[in-house]
């Protein structure tokens, strides 16, 4: 049995101290020890996306990192995005155009598309396929999404909070 | 998963059909090989690690030599079961002698299941490749080290 | 799927890492941008005993070229780093545009240039590329640094040049000469997959328009890159013709041995290889052809 | 005036929850010392159970128990079927042979459960399945549902002298009698393969028995909580009361998550109630592939009989259905089939000889479309043919066969899903075409566009297919709809809900007619402690059988508060409004009083209940529909095929769907747009793999190619509305309305893309590599 290591992680502005196992993945940590469960597994393999976190502000699979490489790192995830009375323009997008009905890939979406609409909101097809194509949605066909993209897109660039 | 092709050997058809029936050639003629002893006429059983990058597969199984006719033809039938999955796989083997040496022409067929099926679909064709290729590099090597022996 | 324990090891230099190789050898497995080696590990398939993690080696993330204009990549930049790289861009077109062929943006977050080279995976991008573009691999040990050619690298599927102790430090991509095209051209099914077939053609005009050199490299053939040689010889020295060009296209099959899988036959997988390189040639010859691509 | 909310595009009530990571997932369950459970399958699809010997695994640090077949003892037993055949199709031949909890004799099925094992963690859990010894001696395997019909094949079953799970024929008119007048008879084989459901969240069951409370408590993901409840209730011997099962939100479902008893589903409550502690299984993606169920598998031999101007005079359609080791789901699917084969068209005479078939593979039960994509295929293609080969448009030839609107409800004699003969309760099929080939400019693609772009070496097709889907089959459902105290409204029904949106369109009826917002009525589905009878959300039925009890519920709540109310304002019923959550005087607006304080006079501290009255502003209602309601509609599609590489894309994707009154058409359309998705991945990437071992080639979604958003269209949708007759509402189910008619579709627009003299496609899916094989006129490698 590997033995156990202190990690210290920031997680949504707050600085996590724990004692873990090597071998735990980073999305079975954020979900069951730090009990944010909004990020999502569907495939352990890297291919569904709905583990996709923020990692020092890049969107990862958080299913194909070990917790204790987020040591000294600054993670986000859905849970920091906005609150159920004050959503983040995107989250407000997503609800207006109906871009999600399980939901269960939507953490995924949201933390996969943030950094692109964070770079830039004057979308090229190219954008729009980069926010898009590394998750997978089983129930909505991905058209209300798109719709959700640009619509935050204009929210944002007319001077939302990011 | 079909598997066949031929392999032109230095040396004489009794001497390449010795080569295949014992079991330390065998051995080396499966790269990986771990153990392997000869249970009766026509019946082996042995260990094998097989290694494809970071996939480290080890099987234990037992190799059937059927229809014999030496030193002309054979069939061969293997199963194996590991962690990682279980293979069965039967094929025939034939010598003949040609003026260079002797031809050896063998296909069948691997089946390949559990773990290793449903996810290495990519690796098994391949690795299987490269395995027969090293094996019969081995085989080639024994026969050398044979005639060596003979020569002086 | 979890993985199964193993001892973990974070090294902070690369002395102390080549260090921990040597002990462990065939136990040990180095742990680089992990999206590859940990899918294995959550299904495993791979148990290795002890990974060493390279990610706290700052020192081997760079993009750098050199006086003689050579593009140097250290092994842990990862994929996004290159792919957003203007010395890349303009050193290293073929690299530029195969970056975004690579996976998801995710899986490049934190899949590492070295990582996917040393992986070895006959059906990566980068191994056929950088054969195609006469690249050399840094490999260093305990026992001393050695610089092996891209082309006598990879040795089989999953399986490098690279000994347990050792690592891949560096990739060095030559410059660029004047008038040199390249394209890469895949089929897929869904745009994140791996190509069923895939070739990088890597081609050189000269003063003439006569073709210098012409390099056909095919990933997802074999158990490694496959560069077709004499399919690209017959257009040495001669003037390029479309019927030229399709001409060299047909006789990619002969040097070809591909296997079959879920997704394509062997005859299928023939098939597009000649489709394939007929289209990266057209498609390298018009950009070297074209003005404005002189050297670096 | 009552506010107009039904049929609003209102945003869902539950966006909120889901968007912030506030909404329970089975997997987000968390007990004080809950433990973690981990199966172990076979890798063989067919072996004999010599022995298993776990004493290693239960030595290893962090193991708490594990557990074979033996060790259930008595409480080991195949499930209970979960739908018995139709005793109304006289001399059916069934053989019910269901799923067991854990192998004891003998492996049917690659990822058959043989031990559980119980430990502190998942991962430690796992590492013990690799201590455990397991005898399986291998057996010879059956995959192929026609060889498994071979005398000699091995058997699945072995008390049954073949793999024959069922055998019935269906006939309307006679068939044999017509065939021989008819100017055209075109014959066919036609081969479908299984796909799988692939939503995204695995399944997972947590089990809790509180010995002290003598309750079980279950979350899992299931689509019918109550029937669960039910059955562990009576399989462990447990009251009703003291069960409650729990469906949170659900990641997904289409089909699979209905079916009952899954192993799991056993097992965990069975450990629970002998160890006393909660108990988590989450399945993970690999199990998924083998341990969920799986659908489409079809082989038909069809006929179609034809005057020379294209009308149909009679069809036939033997065809074999593969239910893999078991069949616990009766046969709903194949039944569903043979309906839709007859589709929208009228079809005087048929007769079909269905044989359901045991193969060494994971079970079968209704993935979204339950044997309805199989049905349309099957007719759409023989249209097409018989199109080409009578010389007639095939648009044309699907006008002439059309039911005409003044038949319904049309009775096509042979027995449904629901055990009823098939009733189509009303339709209007020509419109919905019509306006599909205007909004693809049908004329214009086919005489100007096509022949064009043809010249240029382009390869582009262009496909109109009409379907039919059956949905809203009862038995029933209820609902109970409260106006508690504080003015809020509070919905409980006994369906699950995975993503359907339930919690706003149920809501939005409440809303309407007690004129609340419909942000204040707070909706509960699948919580068997909130609602105690009911069935499930399956076949499109939400909208239909759930909604209309729920509509019946508020209006016996809206009867209560005006009767109320007008005691309370002194003034007729009729003079009364509610609106913006009171009940106004509507000559006189200031006078009025509150729900809520309604509610409180409806349950005063003393003198609350007169004989024959109840306290409260409480409904509850129930509905079953006589038969199904029958949604229909017209997709139309628009490809590209690359001649070289045999890459398709999709240019334009067009649906004219006819699913009744709407209730959200937000809603309806992400519906449309998903089951479109699922729909596509059928027809050219999604293909279960299974080699001659039963082996699975392509379990995990590297080679499981579910689509992309590159791979899916923009979707352009009209609605057409054709209430049905048989609910109050007039509404119908869409469920799975835009996965049905896709693989038709696509065949025909693919076929008409690659134009080549002689080529058919009659197989789904398609792939690169068999388009290749059939372009260049060469048989199926490997």
């Amino acid at each position: 049995m590997s033995k156990a290591m202190d990690v210290t992680v920031t997680v949504n502005g707050e600085v996590y101290q724990k004692t873990i196992e090597p071998r735990l993945l980073l999305s079975d940590f954020i979900r069951h020890e730090l009990n944010l469960s909004g990020t999502h597994v569907g495939c352990e393999q890297g291919v569904c996306g709905a583990c996709t976190i923020l990692f020092d502000g890049m969107p990862v699979r958080s299913c194909l990192m070990l917790a204790v490489q987020a040591d000294g790192h600054e993670i986000r995830t859905v849970e920091d995005l906005g609150t159920m009375e004050n959503l983040h323009p995107l989250q407000e997008a997503f609800q207006e155009t109906h871009a999600l009905q399980c939901g269960f890939c939507t953490s995924g979406f949201l933390m996969s598309i943030l950094p692109v609409l964070e770079e830039t909101t004057d979308l090229s097809e190219e954008d729009l396929k980069r926010a898009l194509e590394g998750n997978l949605c089983r129930c909505t066909g991905y058209q209300h999404i798109r719709d959700a993209v640009q619509l935050a897109a204009e929210k944002m660039s007319s001077g939302g909070e990011s | 998963m079909r598997i066949e092709g031929e392999h032109v050997f230095s040396g004489s058809r009794e001497d390449v059909w010795a080569m295949v029936r014992d079991p330390e050639v065998l051995a080396k003629l499966l790269p990986g090989t771990t153990k392997l002893n000869q249970l009766s006429e026509s019946e082996y059983e042995g260990e094998i690690n097989l290694r494809i990058g970071p996939i480290l597969g080890s099987f234990s199984g037992r190799i059937f030599v059927e229809d014999e006719v030496p030193p002309e033809s054979c069939t061969l039938k293997a199963e194996g079961e590991g962690r990682a999955g279980f293979f069965k796989g039967s094929g025939t083997v034939h010598l003949t002698e040609q003026d260079d040496g002797t031809l050896m022409v063998y296909e069948g067929d691997i089946q390949i299941g559990g773990k290793l099926a449903s996810i290495g679909q990519r690796l098994i064709d391949m690795t299987s490749k490269t395995m027969i290729r090293q094996g019969m590099k081995g085989l080639d090597a024994a026969l050398e080290e044979r005639k060596a022996e003979a020569a002086d | 799927m979890k993985p199964a324990p193993f001892e973990y090891i974070a090294p902070t230099t690369v002395e102390e890492a080549l260090g921990h190789l040597t002990e462990h050898g065939y136990d040990a497995k180095v742990l680089a941008g992990g999206q590859s080696l940990i899918p294995m590990m959550n299904f495993r398939l791979a148990q290795p005993a002890v990974l060493v993690d390279l990610n706290k080696l700052a020192e081997l993330s760079f993009i750098r070229s050199d006086k003689d204009g050579e593009l140097r990549i250290g092994a842990m930049t990862r994929h996004y780093q290159v792919e957003h790289d203007d010395l890349v861009a303009e050193h290293a077109p073929l690299i530029h545009e195969a970056m975004p062929k690579i996976a998801t943006p995710q899986i490049r977050s934190r899949g590492t240039f070295g990582g996917s080279i040393a992986h070895a995976d006959p059906a990566a991008e980068l191994t056929a590329i950088c054969v195609a573009l006469d690249g050399r691999f840094r490999c260093l040990s305990e026992r001393g640094e050695r610089w092996v050619p891209a082309k006598e690298f990879f040795l089989g599927m999953f399986t490098s040049a690279l000994e347990p102790d050792e690592i891949l430090v560096e990739i060095a991509i030559p410059p660029r000469a004047p008038r040199t095209g390249w394209a890469l051209e895949e089929a897929v099914r869904r745009a994140i997959d791996f190509a069923l077939v895939g070739v990088s053609a890597v081609v050189t005009l000269d003063a003439q328009d006569r073709c210098e050199r012409a390099r056909l490299v095919f990933l997802s053939v074999g158990d490694g890159p496959v560069e077709t040689v004499k399919a690209t010889e017959m257009l040495v020295g001669k003037e390029i013709t479309p019927d030229l060009i399709r001409a060299a296209a047909e006789a990619v099959t002969a040097e070809l041995d591909p296997s079959a899988d879920i997704h394509a036959s062997v005859k299928y997988r023939l098939h597009l290889a000649r489709v394939l390189a007929r289209r990266a040639l057209e498609k390298a010859f018009a950009r070297a052809a074209a003005p404005g691509t002189q050297a670096a | 005036m009552m506010a107009k909310l039904i049929g609003k595009r209102i945003t869902r009530n539950e966006d909120p929850r889901l968007l912030t990571g506030q909404a329970l997932f089975v997997d987000d369950v968390e007990l004080p010392g809950m433990l973690h459970a981990a199966f172990l399958r076979s890798e063989y699809a067919h072996a004999r159970l010599k022995g298993i010997d776990l004493s290693a695994a239960l030595e290893r640090p962090g193991v708490v128990a594990a557990f074979t077949a033996e060790d259930m003892g008595d409480d080991w037993s195949p499930g209970p079927p979960l739908v018995i055949p139709p005793p109304t199709i006289e001399d059916v031949e069934f053989y019910t042979r269901t799923q067991v909890p854990l192998v004891k004799d003998k492996v049917r099925h690659a990822g058959e459960p043989l031990a559980i094992v119980i430990a502190e963690s998942r991962y430690i859990a796992e590492d013990a399945l690799d201590d455990i010894v397991v005898d399986l001696e291998p057996l010879d395997v059956v995959t192929n549902i026609e060889r498994a019909l071979d005398p000699d094949s091995p058997l699945v079953h072995d008390d049954l002298e073949s793999n024959i799970a069922a055998h019935l024929v269906q006939e309307k008119g006679d068939y044999a009698a017509i065939r021989e007048g008819a100017d055209k008879v075109i014959k066919r084989r036609i081969v479908i393969e299984r796909g799988a459901a692939g939503a995204m969240e695995n399944r997972g069951i947590v089990a809790s028995w509180d010995i002290k409370q003598q309750q079980l408590t279950v979350w899992d993901t299931t689509q019918s909580p109550i029937p669960i409840r039910n059955g562990l209730a009576s399989m462990f011997g447990l009251s009703e009361y003291q069960v409650r099962v729990i469906a949170p939100f659900v990641g997904g479902a289409f089909g699979p998550k209905i079916m009952m008893f899954y192993p799991e589903e056993v097992l965990l409550t069975w450990s629970t109630l002998k160890m006393g502690s909660p108990i988590k299984w989450i399945e993970d993606r690999r199990e998924n592939f083998y341990a969920t169920t799986q659908e489409r598998g079809q082989v038909h031999e069809v006929e179609l009989a034809l005057t020379s101007d294209g009308r149909i005079l009679g069809l036939r359609d033997d065809f074999l259905h593969d239910t893999g080791a078991y069949d616990p789901y009766g046969l709903t699917i194949p039944l569903n089939t043979q309906c839709h084969v007859l589709g929208p068209y009228e079809i005087p005479n048929f007769s079909s000889d269905l044989k359901v078939v045991f193969t060494n593979k994971t079970l079968t039960t209704p993935v979204r479309g339950a044997g309805r994509p199989q049905g349309v295929y099957v007719i759409e293609r023989m249209l097409d043919i018989a199109a080409r080969e009578l010389g007639i448009d095939r648009v044309e030839i699907r006008k002439r066969n059309y039911l005409p609107n003044d038949v319904f409800p049309y009775d096509n004699v042979i027995i449904d899903q629901a055990f009823e003969s098939f009733i189509i309760d009303s339709g209007d099929y020509l419109p919905a075409m019509e306006k599909a080939l205007e909004m693809i400019s049908y004329e214009k693609f086919t005489q100007e566009e096509q022949p064009k772009l043809r010249e240029e070496g382009r390869r582009v097709g262009i496909g109109v297919v009409s379907f039919i889907e059956t949905t809203g089959v009862g038995p029933y459902e209820g609902a109970r709809v409260t106006i508690e105290s504080s003015g809020k409204i509070s919905v409980a029904t006994g369906v699950g809900t995975q993503g359907q949106g339930h919690f706003t369109s149920f809501a939005q009826i409440v809303a309407e007619r007690l004129g609340v917002d419909v942000r204040d009525v707070h909706l509960v589905t699948g919580d068997t402690a909130q609602f105690h009878w009911g069935t499930g959300t399956f076949a499109s039925r939400g909208a239909v059988v759930a909604a209309n009890a729920v509509n019946a519920a508020a209006l016996i709540v809206r009867g209560k508060v005006l009767e109320l109310a007008s005691e309370a304002l002194e003034t007729p019923e009729e003079e009364l409004e509610i609106e913006d959550g009171v009940v106004r005087v509507a000559k006189i607006p200031t006078r009025y009083i509150s729900l809520g304080d309604l509610a409180q006079r409806s349950n005063p501290l003393r003198g609350a209940v007169e004989p024959g009255t109840e306290p409260g502003l409480e409904g509850t209602a129930y509905f079953g529909p006589k038969y199904g309601a029958t949604a229909f509609g017209t997709h139309a599609m628009i490809v590209e095929v690359d001649p070289e590489t045999m890459i398709v894309e999709i240019k334009r994707y067009i649906i004219v769907e006819d699913c009744g009154t709407i209730l959200n058409p937000l809603i309806v359309e992400g519906q449309l747009h998903g089951g479109v998705a699922l729909g596509i991945g059928n027809s050219f990437y999604e293909k279960l793999v299974f080699d001659d071992n039963g082996q699975l080639l392509n379990a995990s979604f590297a080679d499981y190619l579910i689509p992309t958003a590159a791979e899916i269209p923009t979707i352009e949708i009209a609605h057409q509305v054709t209430p049905s007759p048989l609910n109050p509402l007039g509404s119908k189910g869409v469920g799975e309305a835009g996965a049905i008619p896709v693989p038709a579709l696509f065949a025909q627009a693919v076929e008409n893309a690659l134009d080549v003299e002689g080529l058919e496609i009659l197989e789904s899916p398609l792939s690169p590599q068999r388009l290749f094989e059939l372009f260049h006129g060469e048989e199926k490698d490997a």
